[in-house]
Formats: structure tokens, C-alpha cells, sequence
């Protein structure tokens, strides 16, 4: 057992797979550059020494990028292509909307797209085109995986089992969380490091796991807005308010069975989000729960986000802009106590 | 056309080739005028020696990637023709099972990614396969065939810089029908040749007559193995002229009368087919008896088309992930 | 007052805001080559003869012309962009999320971006890549209004609208309404058509229409959609069903207080969408009632959409992937049944 | 440097702008080290002379664009520096409100369009700048400020493939600092100079050095006129290099030390500075003078940043739509 912060335990599992199988390599910008980063938030640091080959540095080309990864996939190997913001996903949509997402199935099944993709998101003091939670533009899309490790214990499991999969993963990583250190360390950190087992596991998707137990209310959130959620059930619980929290670690697939089972115990559901509201993760889950789950509830469903406009830079607008521990508790409150 | 002598047997080869696509494209026409096949179809009457003259090039397990327009392809890369048909109706015996219909046509087994709809899309696909390849040390290549406008999507820039720049096992083939739809290359491209834009790269680009088949093939071989050998990437340009409409049922009223005319005299099946006669590798009754066969396995392919078993409207469910 | 298809609607409209305003100009792939088809279903036919200057036809460069349209809307030009089917929006994603919907907010509301894009979405037998209901993929972008007219008079008084404002518009058409002609005529198309009057009228975006009136339940569909609740109202009309049929025709903004009253009087929502049902448009509109109308409802919010995967290319398959008038029928009937 | 002969004025004038960009970013890298100054910062410390020797060949009203390090284009463009630095500190009283940040930059007011900090995203709304400009004829121009690294972007392609084929009046200016982030220009781009890529545009590709801030002006003067006069677009290259890190605490130990070393010893301020002095414009003192007083400047600009209001937070709801 080791404790590591997320940047560090996937710097690990990437190498881990590597060695096991080497199928697998890095694709990206700046990940394996002597003297560099190792990407933007660190995560593959180093790595160039160890596995030379396998380690490829692109020019800034997503588009292009992203789609030789799908090539290479298709012909069976196993890449990690990540972009260094999840914002600039928007420059590869076409390869991994059109393409990535779509050959398994346009082709009858016959093809697989084993490929992994990384992409930090979150709102982190860098204005409006570095800061977008990039989750609520891809879960419409059909034919991709998609995961949020809130810890650095699942972004080893998830990751191990994206890269063992045939199926392309997408794993969204929260700036805020990687405990990056040194030149590279964020500002607003949240704790995300785990005590990593010395023995191979892996976490399946569509497995939510419950952070919390409580009575009164779940309270379904994500990457940083997980850790928030806790701490509002921590500040609730010196109050008497009971929070459950559960955190879905896959958002395509769904774990709606452990959701349901929470909501069958407390009767009230919370979505916390960091995006804006429209169309966010909160829809969909709401959506679902108010159309095969609506019996359960004896409190409308609440959806805490970001409002419905662009992420703003200064940080007084900022923080207004994220949902912050307090704003969670009042609005937990105002259920409970209703 | 070429000086190298060729045995006729290979070149009755090729001929036959080119007329299946030229007449799988001719009764998929008409079953589409006809009203009985489904979908949207991209055909590519003209171009058919683009299509032999580059695959019948590439080895077995080498790899191509395809467009909106890739029936000749196919063919030419040696996708069954039943399978084709099956999949232009729709069928659960399709190449991609009903799922992808004429603009995804593909078959791995015969090393052909299904096709990208999306211009440009294809591009990188081939780039990956050919990192793959290098990477895995295997003797293979890939090639992606791509149209004069493609040229324009900035994918095709970051893929030609990337295979040039990791030197990848790869051959860009542009099929300059001189229309991206109905706007003129000129229009859209200001290079006399668009295998120039391959020089900001610093790799080959060739232009050549893509309407002669052996010329076609022959540089097709040696770029090929430039390929092969770990000399990278090539642009190799194929000229070459659409006889028929972007999409179905297109008059192609934006192609001048004469400039169209002179297209049709000069296109590639008619001028192999004087090749082989001029220098007595085959008759015109030889010629004509390959088209007749070719009609008579057409029919065939379209009647166990349409009796092929159609995919159950809950098919539409599965195929989504392996896990 | 003269009868038109959308296409030819849309066609006139652009027309008479070029003739009005010369800062309008249209811009995209084949838009206005003489000979050619006036974009990909006819809307800009001829317009090359009237406009030579303003009809700005590109290379196969979707990010580039959206990014220029971007700039010279900056510049106070008033740019119409079209792609020739929304699939290829994904291309031109980088320019529309980052740039276009964002450079309003992010100078502090300094600047306009008064772009109208244009995009025709709908399954119709081309396979994957040319069939998305791309208004999913939009709904959750902040900073760009989302209209869909489903019949020619929505389709002028919109587009006027659009045009004559500030703010970006994307525009999605149905290529199964447009009533285009001749060669480019579209099988399994219904008639959008409508008695256009001759005098300037526009839309405002946020009214929803209610296009059928009924008591027992309130349907929710936009595009070909909407045409088809229609046709299924019709039907469940003959066994005593009475249904209110809803057509937001702009989906941001949003029309919510219409939608309200119209739940308050039927109890029942129900929302019909061609896309997939994850994350789709009925998500959001499912989860907004859920949270602020949920007590004027006695009945489950029941979502009909395309089921979780990508579009089949068969027509078997496809035409059991696109919600039919049948479906629609059985579900009503279950809900009120019940 | 050139032969030609300017006044000391204007002399002067450039070396000035060229000194406040370098202590205004030594200043703001202090208050980030500091900790008081929110965000992220790319900063241009050794880039100066090409922001400036653009800047100066532009008319008021011509427009730029820029990037994720806009601060130097910003200042020789003219954006108040008031409002830069309280845009940076996110007060309401910055040139974007607070809503922009570092990043974003910019006073359309002044000609600079909000930087974009999507590597190469800001090229397209340069060109349509231009095609706006060119469809009103008016006499203005538009340039883009890239780097290296964003010539890789497949909407450089686009960007200027089509403002060749309009002959727009625009400027491609690629600042050439030899890395983009860590990554060095010879692993991404094969072509000795990256002005080569304009070949196949067939409009005009010049590499200069970047660092010599009269040649800059030269260069830039005379291919803002060419655009003006509708002769079309230019791809101007600066050979330049960032004497910083390329973000807030980047060590930078992916450049050779020797390589730093040099490129210190050539950066552009010390050598216009011994230009003006040895050609006896100016004299050590009254360059020293001219540092002096930007550094007053600065201490102003610096304590009104930190004194002027912030944004309420609810202001995050407004400016989203003009109705
Ligand atoms: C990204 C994208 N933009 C536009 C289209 C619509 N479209 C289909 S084919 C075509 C013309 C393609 O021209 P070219 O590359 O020369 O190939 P050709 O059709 O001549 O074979 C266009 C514009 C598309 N499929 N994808
Ligand atoms: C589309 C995109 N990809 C990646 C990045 C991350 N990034 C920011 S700056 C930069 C390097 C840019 O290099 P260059 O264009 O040479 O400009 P320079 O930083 O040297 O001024 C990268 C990769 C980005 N901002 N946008
Ligand atoms: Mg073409
Ligand atoms: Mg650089």
C-alpha cells in the first residue's frame, strides 16, 4: 500500500499497462518531452525513459492526433491519446464523435476501438476556453465509455479497465484533483489521493459506490463536486441532517440500481454539478429518476449547478460561478427542511 | 501508357476489374432510379482506374481507407460484391450487417476500414494504421484515398504532417475529379498541382494521368514500396474526371457540355480497352464476353440481394460495444 | 399570401434580409455555383444571380468559414453560415463553442457576434455520419440560441428574427420538411409547408405554439417530431384521446411558462425526440418540470426518443431507431390507460 | 539593423513600447510569484520587438488578434495598460470586465479583438475580420499573432487557403520562438522555415529575424501595405525566443542551457538599446530614464489595479446575450 495523489497513481497505471502490454501507448502533446511536464498536469512524467517508443509526442494537432489513434486502434493496438484541457476536445469532435465513437457499430460490430482517452476539466482560474466540465457535451454521444475518478484508487481501477477493454473510454480527470505538485500544483486543490493496493484490481463500469451513508437526501456528484457533496454531509451531520453521497465513477454506463436503492431509503435526490444547468449530468438523471423512479421521491428533484452562462475568470464571479460547499448546505437545508 | 511488358493475364485482370466497378456502379444507378434500393449513393463512374490501378499495387493485408465514394474502392481492394450489394439493400448479410449502408462500405478482412462520410475524415485512420505497423514492425502500409477537396479540411494537414514528421508506411491518394461536389478545384485550390502540397512536408508529390490504369499502377508500386521500405509518406495525385452525378441523381449542370464530353471520350475503361486490342492482348470479342459475364454475375449478386434476409428491426440494438 | 415549402421559405427570407440589410451575406460549401444545388437542399438556389457578392462559397473547410464568419461578424457584418448536413458541425466545433459562443461574454459584453448558422439534421437513410439530431450536442452550450422551425412560416419568422439580431442563432432544419424539389427531393418527407403572408413578420425566440389543443396529456416535439405527434393526436382523437401538442420551436430560450400551463391543465407530459433518449432535448425538459412542476403532474414524465445507439443505416432498422406516429400512439395510450 | 533613417522620436517611441511590455511582464510575474494575482499567465519577455515592430506598421483602426500570450501585442496595439493590469487582477474596471482574463485579453476599441487561447483558434477571425473589410472596402487590414506551434493546427490550413484564394487583406504572423510549450519546432515541423508553408498558398512566406525590431517593422510595413492594397495575404515569420517560461513556473529545463544563454545575449531590447546608443539616438542615461519612468508608471498602474473594484459575483450572470 502507498498513498498517491490521482496525477501520480495514473502516472503508475499507465506504466503498469505499458510493461503488461505493449500494445499500449501514449499520444499526445508535450506528455514525454525530456525537461517537460509530462503533459499538462504531470501525469506522464518521465515516462519517455522508460518506454522511448511508445511514447508520442504530436505536434498541436488534435484532430489529427486523436484520429491516428483510432487507426492505429482499429488495427489493434491500444492507445491513450489525451488533449492537455478537455476544452480542446472541441477541435477533435469529428474524429471522436464520427469516428471513434461510431466505427464499432457502422461496421456491424466486426471492428473494435480500443482506445482511451484523457481530458482534465475544471474551472480553475484560467478564464473561459481552459475551464469547461466537458462531460455534458459527450454524454449524448452514442459509442463511447465515459468515467470521472474522484479518487486516485478509482482512477487506477477505471483506468486499468478502459485499457484492458476493446471498447473507447473516456476519462474525464479534474484539475483540481490530481495533487500535481510543484511547478504544475493548482491553487483550490482538493485532497483526491488514496492508499493504492500493491495487488492488480480493477473497477468495472456502471459500479457507483456510496461515499456516504446517510438518511435524509442523496446527493449524487462527480470529481471535485464529490468531494464538496462530502463536505457538506460532514458540515450537515453537526446539524442533523443525515446526507447520502453517491458517487457514479461511470456516467456512460449508469448505475441506476444504487441510485434507486439510495432514493428508496431517503426519498430525495440532489444532482451537484459543476457545469451549467441546462443539459447537464443533472438532467439525465433526473430525467431518468422522474420517469421510472418518481414513487420513491417525496421532494422534487433538485439539480445544484453552474448557471447558464459562460465560465467567467475573475474569481469572485468564479466562485460564485462553481457550487461551493455553503451554497450545497443551504440548498440541502431548504429540501430538508421544507 | 506504359512500355514495361505486362502478361496478359494481369492485364485482362485489371480490365475485368474495371468493369465490374463500371457496372456494379451502372446497375446500382438503376436500382436506385428504379426505386428499389434504399439510402443515398456517391458513385464514381471514371474513376475506376484510380481504384484498380492503386489497390491492385497494395499486398493483401495492406489497408485502405475510403470516402463517401467508395464503391470502386472496395471492389478494387477485393470486398465481396455480394456483400457490397447486400449491404447497398440493406441487408443482414451486408459487409457491415445493414448497419452502414453505401457511404461505409468496408471489410477488414479484405483490408478495407469502412468508409469515413465525413471528407477528410479517413485521413488520419490510415496515418494510425501505418503507426501501427511501424511501430509493431510489420511489412504492411496503408492508403487513403481522398478527393480533390478533401485536400481543403485541415485534417488533411495535421495528418500529413504527422506521417511525414514519424515518417509512417502510408500513401495519400487524391482523386482530382477536378469537383468537390459542385464547385470547381479552382475555385478552391490555387496550387496547378495539388501533389505541391505535399512539398511544405517535405515528401514526394506526384501528379499523374489518373485515367491510365497501368500509369496509375505503376506509380502506385513504387510509392507503395517506398512505403513499405521505410522511405515514408507520398501525395501521389490522380487526375481524373467524374462521368456521372456527385450524388444520385445529379445533372451536373455545373460541368460545362464540352468539358463533360471530352471527359467521356477520354475515360479510363474505353482507353484500356483500346490498349489491350491495339496491342493484340485481347479481342473485342474477348472484352465483350468479360462484360457479359460480369452482367450475368451482376444479376446474380442483385437477385440473392434482394432476396437476402433483411436485419430485424431490434438489430439496431446491438453492436454498440464489445463489453 | 403564398403557400411555400421551408426550403423555398427559407430561400425567400435570406433573400429579402440581404436586400434589406448589406451586411448580410451568406457563407458555406456550394452554396451558390451556378449549375449546382444552392447548398445541399436547395435553400440558397440561385441567389449567386441576385447577391454575386455576398453568396460566399468555400473550400470543404468547416472550421475555417465558421471561424471567418466569427471574425466578420466581429466586424458588424451579419454572416449566414450553412454546413450541408449538422453532422459536419463537429468539424467546426472549436470555432462555434470556444469563439462564436463565447467572445460576447468573455470581452466583458463588448462585443456582438451576430452569426446565424444553419444546420439540417434528420435520419434519412444516408447511414451514421449524415443523420445526427444535433441539437443535443448544443443544448448544453452556453452563449448560441437554438431555434427549429418545423413548418415554413416558423422558418421565416425565425429566421428573420435571427438574422436581424445580435446574438448567435444556430438553426436547425429537418432535411424530411424542407420540400425540396426535383432531384433533390427526399423520400419519407412530410409537408411543412405554410401560407406565407406578405407583410414583415418575425418571431420571437421563446414562444412556444401550441399546435394542437387536448385535456389528458401535453406532447412535447420539435422538427419532424412535432409533425408526427401531430399525426398520432389525430389518430388517439378517434379513440377519445385528447392531445395537447407543443411545438417550443426555439429550445434555448426555452418557453417553459407555456409548457406550465399547458401540464396544468392535462397532468401529463410526455416528450418526443429522434435522438437518442440519453441526455437528449427531453432530458432537460423532463428534469426542468420534474424540479419546478412536478406537483401539476399525476403521471410519469415519459421521454420517447431513439434508443442508445448510433443510426443504423437499414431502413428496417431505422425506421424502428426514429420514434414512429405508432409508438407514440401506444405510449400515450399506456400513459392515460393507466 | 536597417540602413534607413528615422527619427529619434520614433525611435525612442519603439524602444519604449518595447521596455513597457518587458517590465510590465517582469511585474506581473512578480505579482504572480507573489500570490496576489489570480489565474494563469503566458507571458513574452524576449518577444518584444515582434509585437512592437507589427504593432508600428499598423493604422489605429487595422485589427489583431493573439493568443494565449497576448500581453505584448496587446500593449503595442494600444490597449490601455490600466486596464490590462485590471484584467488581470479580474477587477470590473478590466478591459474584458473580469470576465477574460490573462488569456483573453483585448479592447476591440483599440484593434484587438479578446485573444484566444486555443492554440491557433484566433486565425479565422483575423481572416474574417479581412473579409469584412475587404466586402465594405474599407482600407483596413487584420493580423493574426501565432505561434510556431499553432502552424500545426489544421485551421492554419484553412485559415489560409482561404484567405489566399479571396486575396484577403490580412497578415499571418507566426512568432517563431522555436518551442511550442516544451515541445521543440524541429520534432513537429519539417520545413526549414515555417514561412515555406505559404508555398502552396501561393502567397508570399518571409522569415525575418524576429528579435531586430526595425527589420520587424520593415518587413511588417511593407506586407500590411501589400494586404491594404489588396495584393493579398502574406505569411510573415519572426524568429524570436522566449527568454521565460512558457506558463507561471515553468523552469524551462527543455531548453539547453547554452541555447538560453545565447538567445539571452540576442534578445531584443539590449540590442536596440545598443543600436540607439551606439548610432548616438540616445544615451545610456536617457534609455535608463525611459526604464525609469515605466517603472513609475507601473508602481501607478500596479497599486490602482489592486485598489480598483472587483466584480460582484452575481455579475457572472450578465453579458451573455445583447437580447
Ligand atoms: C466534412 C464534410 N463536409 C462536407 C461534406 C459534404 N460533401 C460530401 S462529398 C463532398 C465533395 C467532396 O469532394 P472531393 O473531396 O473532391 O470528393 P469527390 O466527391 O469529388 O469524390 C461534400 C462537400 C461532407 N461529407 N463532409
Ligand atoms: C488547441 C490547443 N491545444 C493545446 C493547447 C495548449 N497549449 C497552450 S500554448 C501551447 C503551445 C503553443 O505553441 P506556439 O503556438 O508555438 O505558441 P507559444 O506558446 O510558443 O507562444 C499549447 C500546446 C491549447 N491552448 N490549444
Ligand atoms: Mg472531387
Ligand atoms: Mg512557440
Amino acid at each position: 500500500m502507498q498513498k498517491m495523489g490521482i496525477a501520480e497513481a495514473l502516472r503508475m497505471a499507465i506504466r503498469q499497462e505499458m510493461a503488461r502490454d505493449e500494445r499500449v501507448f501514449c499520444i499526445g502533446e508535450d506528455i514525454a518531452i525530456p525537461g517537460g511536464w509530462g503533459g499538462a498536469f504531470t501525469v506522464t512524467l518521465g515516462m519517455e525513459k522508460e518506454f522511448s517508443h511508445r511514447m508520442i509526442n504530436t505536434p498541436i494537432s488534435e484532430a489529427g492526433f486523436f484520429g491516428i489513434a483510432c487507426g492505429a486502434a482499429l488495427m489493434g493496438m491500444k492507445p491513450i491519446a489525451d488533449v492537455q484541457y478537455a476544452d480542446f476536445l472541441f477541435c477533435a469532435m469529428d474524429q471522436i464523435c464520427n469516428n471513434i465513437a461510431k466505427l464499432r457499430y457502422m461496421s456491424g460490430g466486426k471492428l473494435n476501438v480500443p482506445i482511451v482517452m484523457r481530458a482534465p476539466v475544471g474551472v480553475t482560474g484560467r478564464g473561459s476556453q481552459h475551464a469547461q466540465n466537458m462531460e455534458t457535451f459527450f454524454m449524448p454521444l452514442q459509442g463511447v465509455k465515459i468515467v470521472c475518478p474522484a479518487t486516485a484508487y478509482d482512477a487506477v481501477g477505471l483506468l486499468r479497465t478502459a485499457v484492458r477493454g476493446q471498447d473507447p473510454v473516456m476519462i474525464f480527470e479534474h484539475k483540481l484533483l490530481y495533487g500535481s505538485k510543484g511547478a504544475r500544483a493548482e491553487s483550490g486543490a482538493i485532497d483526491g489521493s488514496s492508499e493504492i493496493p500493491e495487488e492488480d484490481f480493477t473497477i468495472p463500469f456502471g459500479q457507483a459506490v456510496v461515499r456516504r451513508c446517510g438518511d435524509d437526501i442523496t446527493v449524487v456528484g462527480t470529481l471535485l463536486m464529490m468531494h464538496k457533496c462530502l463536505q457538506a454531509a460532514e458540515q450537515l451531520q453537526k446539524e442533523g441532517i443525515s446526507v447520502e453521497v453517491i458517487d457514479p465513477r461511470s456516467l456512460v454506463p449508469f448505475d441506476y440500481v444504487t441510485l434507486k436503492k439510495s432514493i428508496a431509503k431517503t426519498s430525495r435526490l440532489m444532482i451537484v454539478e459543476e457545469s451549467p444547468k441546462r443539459s447537464g449530468i443533472g438532467a439525465e438523471i433526473a430525467a431518468t429518476i422522474a420517469e421510472e423512479a418518481v414513487d420513491l421521491l417525496n421532494a422534487p428533484i433538485k439539480r445544484i449547478a453552474a448557471p447558464d452562462t459562460i465560465v467567467p475568470f475573475s474569481p469572485p464571479m468564479e466562485n460564485f460561478y462553481v457550487p461551493q460547499v455553503q451554497r450545497i448546505c443551504n440548498e440541502i437545508r431548504q429540501i430538508i427542511l421544507k | 501508357m506504359t512500355k514495361e511488358k505486362y502478361s496478359k493475364e494481369f492485364l485482362l485482370e485489371i480490365y475485368q476489374k474495371m468493369v465490374l466497378i463500371r457496372q456494379f456502379e451502372e446497375r446500382v444507378k438503376f436500382l436506385f432510379l428504379e426505386g428499389v434500393m434504399p439510402g443515398t449513393i456517391h458513385q464514381c463512374q471514371g474513376q475506376e482506374a484510380t481504384a484498380v490501378g492503386v489497390c491492385t499495387a497494395l499486398k493483401k493485408d495492406d489497408i485502405i481507407t475510403s470516402t463517401h465514394r467508395p464503391h470502386g474502392h472496395a471492389i478494387a481492394k477485393g470486398v465481396s460484391v455480394q456483400s457490397m450489394m447486400d449491404e447497398l439493400f440493406g441487408k443482414l448479410t451486408g459487409c457491415c450487417k445493414g448497419k452502414g449502408g453505401s457511404m461505409h462500405l468496408g471489410d477488414l478482412e479484405k483490408g478495407m476500414i469502412p468508409a469515413i462520410a465525413i471528407v477528410g475524415g479517413n485521413l488520419p485512420l490510415a496515418a494510425g494504421a501505418a503507426l501501427a505497423f511501424k511501430m509493431r514492425e510489420e511489412k504492411r502500409i496503408a492508403v487513403s484515398f481522398i478527393g480533390d477537396g478533401a485536400t481543403n479540411e485541415g485534417i488533411f494537414h495535421e495528418t500529413l504532417n504527422m506521417a511525414a514528421l514519424w515518417q509512417l508506411p502510408v500513401v495519400f491518394v487524391i482523386e482530382n475529379n477536378l469537383y468537390g461536389a459542385s464547385t470547381h478545384v479552382n475555385l478552391t485550390i490555387r496550387t496547378d498541382k495539388i501533389s505541391e502540397r505535399a512539398s511544405i512536408y517535405k515528401i514526394p508529390g506526384i501528379t499523374i494521368d489518373g485515367n491510365d490504369v497501368l500509369e496509375v499502377y505503376e506509380a502506385s508500386k513504387e510509392v507503395a514500396e517506398r512505403a513499405r521500405n521505410g522511405q515514408g509518406p507520398t501525395l501521389l495525385e490522380l487526375v481524373t474526371y467524374r462521368i456521372t452525378g456527385h450524388s444520385r441523381r445529379d445533372p451536373c449542370l455545373y460541368q460545362p457540355a464540352q468539358e463533360r464530353a471530352e471527359a467521356k471520350k477520354n475515360e479510363p475503361i474505353g482507353r484500356f480497352g483500346k490498349y489491350l486490342v491495339d496491342n493484340l492482348y485481347a479481342s473485342h470479342q474477348q472484352l465483350e464476353e468479360i462484360e457479359n459475364n460480369i452482367e450475368k454475375e451482376l444479376d446474380v449478386v442483385v437477385e440473392a440481394a434482394k432476396s437476402a434476409a433483411e436485419p430485424k428491426p431490434e438489430d439496431a440494438l446491438s453492436d454498440m460495444f464489445a463489453e
